[in-house]
């Protein structure tokens, strides 16, 4: 019964390996962004205004 | 034509990204948490539920597999939308959603691949065999890559949101070949068991951790590709900014 | 230290570029090339940078640091591109030539912080070089100037995308070399600003 | 140097970088293959090293052509040139860098698409190798085409044209290497040392064969 149990195991691993990055990438890129953001602010460069992005899309 | 255009107008100023950001904020948590609890719950299940008679324990294998192969589907789907979104409505978040769910889908799809293996090699006794199925998710994975490649390529968001956008929808017809792969070429994958039209053919014993396995993946989805979406948005405000800090710099030093 | 020049000439293609140039620095002491276009302006800066093989004359130094053979070992050269990567931030570019490049004996480069400043475009190191105008692309080439000791400074062009107060923040950091003991020899249309330049005339040669 | 390799490094990863190219060049060539011949998992299996070796081969002179080109257009190699460190030695580091931006990968991704191929254990693990030996011999050799083709307006396939030819030994040690490796009778060592004997002569005359043509190269 437990003979392929290797391959169960490997398989749930990888998935929790896969999603860990995932959620590391996700987390860590954020804090980033935040942090350049927050320097930003601190060296007096603020947005034009709150309501209209200047950035994004258009 | 002036409704439409309304109507867009306030649909677009409802998903602006400042209020984006706000609605993020606020859904995060709850989201995060309730994948969380989905999966104790999916993965208590997938543990102690039995093993198949045919496949043994292998059967377990099916819950990160399938979840995760659905959802490689799903985020393409997702990412096709929104590109429609980009190239029909020129909604200001579609680009941004379309963006940040590739390296997402990548992942899932990776997973979905690396399992199928797994459960392959002792079922079938062999790693990859090259089926319609199989090849045809692994096209996927480098369509993935493929699209992770060319946003990464292109400096300016808003130019390579459409090319990337016409290429996301060229991609999409092998989203169908996938989903019915199984059905239209005899291979050694089985077919769909659980959506089918006539209801699902599989055991309720390994329907009910899948179903919970699945609902739990599709919130950890969510959560991700929101949080990858507000990611993106602060980095393009980055972008801007130093941009906005580059045209004035030197002008007020130099100033006499 | 003494940069001395012996008869170049530099040839491109069958083309004689520039026949017998001739003229000898001192420490402290500019050199403002000027001349119409397709001179040999910046041909004669490339020889004097070792980019491109005189045809005959010699170049060398006396009194300089010993072990150094030709001069463009000792030499910054700011040529027409600006040398700088456009993916990476002003800061790992400038940075990446001052470990690159060293110091040569007799001085020592300025951080970068000082440097930038000294452009004046304080602040916005942290910028992807790309993100930069023209112009403040030219400056951050120049601070490249800065972070590294070189005593001679061979530039071509060097105020060509700068505007007047740029230019004379620039008149300011070539001043402030030669004032150290440096040597630069500049080819340009414009006038440096420089007090009491050296000048050489170059005519194009005629068949 | 370690300054040098570390901004190539950068250079690669950043936005626009050949890193990830590479290896997705890589994987798109080997996955055409079983569409070509039919997926027949034996004869997968058989022509499996040589598929692998062919795609690293033709991956790794993806980004070759940029390696000193990219540096003319924007003045950098008029510096690099007039240093008096040795141009060898700072030809040699960039080589380097473009190994481990796109060499290096391509070796990591190997065994997978090694089972793609239905190779068995042996077989990957023999190609990998081959690989990682042989690989720096064909960044080594695409430099010296990289470098004579540095002035050149459309100089990229010009390199490949250029290279493929030098890089013919590297294939068929590398391969017979492997295929040594997995049928018994044949010993495995012999060509390896050939391998790595090409690698060693290469990684010595590469950078001087490419120092040579970039001193000339310049206008």
């Amino acid at each position: 019964m437990m003979s392929h149990a290797a391959y169960v195991i490997a398989s749930y691993a990888v998935a929790a390996v896969t999603v860990a990055a995932l959620v590391a990438w996700v987390v860590g890129d954020g804090r980033a962004r935040q942090r350049e953001l927050r320097a930003l602010e601190a060296a007096g460069i603020r947005r034009r205004s709150a309501e209209a992005p200047s950035g994004e899309g258009k | 034509m002036s409704e439409n255009s309304l109507a867009i107008r306030k649909f677009s100023d409802l998903a602006n990204p400042t209020r984006f950001l706000a609605l993020a904020d606020r859904i995060l948590p709850w989201l995060a948490a309730l994948a969380a609890l989905f999966f104790a719950a999916g993965l208590w299940l997938s543990f102690t539920t039995e093993g198949d008679y045919q496949q043994g324990e292998t059967v377990r294998i099916m819950y990160v597999h399938v979840p995760s192969a659905w959802l490689s589907m799903m985020c393409y789907t997702v990412m096709a939308i929104s590109a429609l979104g980009t190239l029909v409505w020129r909604h200001p978040l579609a680009d941004v959603s379309a963006k940040s769910a590739a390296p997402i889908g990548a992942s899932f799809t990776f997973l979905a691949l690396v399992t199928g293996s797994f459960w392959g090699k002792p079922m079938w006794g062999t790693w990859w065999v090259w089926d319609a199925r199989l090849t045809s998710v692994f096209v996927l994975f480098l369509m993935y890559l493929g699209l992770i490649a060319l946003n990464r390529a292109m400096e300016d968001p808003a130019r390579s949101a459409r090319v990337s956008a016409v290429l996301i929808l060229v991609g999409f017809v092998n989203i169908p070949i996938i989903k019915f792969s199984v059905e239209w070429w005899n291979t050694l994958h089985q077919p769909a068991s659980v959506m089918r039209l006539d209801g699902p053919t599989i055991d309720p014993e390994f329907l009910r951790p899948l179903l919970v396995m699945a609902v739990a993946f599709t919130l950890l989805f969510f959560t991700l590709h929101i949080a990858a979406m507000r990611n993106e948005i602060w980095r393009r405000r980055v972008t801007s900014l130093r941009r906005q800090a580059a045209r004035h710099a030197g002008r007020e030093t130099l100033a006499p | 230290m003494r940069l001395l020049a012996e008869g170049l000439s530099a040839r491109r293609g069958e083309d004689l570029i520039f026949n017998d140039i001739s003229f000898s620095l001192a420490a402290g002491e500019a050199l403002v090339v000027t001349g119409p276009n397709g001179s040999g302006k910046s041909t004669l800066l490339r020889v004097l940078a070792g980019l491109l093989r005189a045809e005959s004359g010699r170049l060398s130094i006396e009194n300089g640091p010993s072990g150094f053979a030709h001069p463009h070992e000792l030499s910054h050269y700011l040529g027409h591109r600006n040398a700088m990567k456009r993916e990476l931030t002003v800061e790992e570019n400038l940075s990446f030539w001052q470990r690159f490049l060293g110091d040569s004996p007799g001085g020592s480069g300025i951080d970068l912080s000082a440097a930038a400043e000294a452009v004046g475009l304080a602040g916005i190191a942290q910028l992807p070089f790309g993100y930069l105008s023209a112009g403040q692309q030219r400056r951050m080439a120049m601070a490249k100037l800065l972070v590294a000791y070189r005593p001679i400074w061979l530039l071509d062009e060097p105020t060509a995308a700068l505007d007047v107060s740029a230019d004379r923040l620039f008149a300011g950091l070539v001043a402030a070399h030669l004032d150290h003991g440096g040597i630069v020899i500049a080819a340009t249309h414009q006038p440096l600003g420089i007090a009491q330049p050296k000048t050489l005339q170059m005519k194009g040669f005629t068949h | 140097m370690i300054a040098l390799f570390f901004r190539d490094l950068k250079l690669s990863v950043r936005a626009g970088g050949g890193a990830m190219i590479g290896v997705l060049f890589f994987m798109t060539v080997v996955a055409v293959i079983p569409f070509g011949v039919g997926p027949d998992l034996n004869l997968l299996a058989r022509i499996g090293p040589a598929i692998l070796w062919i795609g690293a081969l033709l991956a790794s002179l993806l980004g070759l052509d940029r390696l000193f080109q990219a540096e003319r257009e924007d003045g950098s190699l008029d510096l690099l040139l007039m240093q008096e460190t040795p141009l060898v030695l700072t030809v040699f580091v960039k080589c380097a860098a473009h190994w481990a931006a796109t060499g290096l990968p391509l070796v990591v991704a190997s065994p997978f698409l090694g089972l793609f191929m239905n190779m068995n254990e042996l077989a990957i693990g023999a190609t990998m190798l081959t690989l990682l030996a042989g690989a720096p011999a064909i960044t080594f050799i695409g430099a010296v085409g990289a470098a004579v083709a540095v002035a050149l307006p459309r100089g990229g396939l010009l390199v490949s044209i250029l290279v493929l030819p030098l890089a013919i030994p590297v294939l068929i040690f590398g391969v017979s290497a492997t295929y040594a490796a997995v049928e018994d009778p044949a010993p495995f060592l012999p060509p390896f040392m050939i391998l790595l004997a090409i690698t060693l002569f290469f990684a010595v005359i590469g950078p001087v064969a490419a120092a040579a043509a970039l001193k000339h190269s310049a206008d």
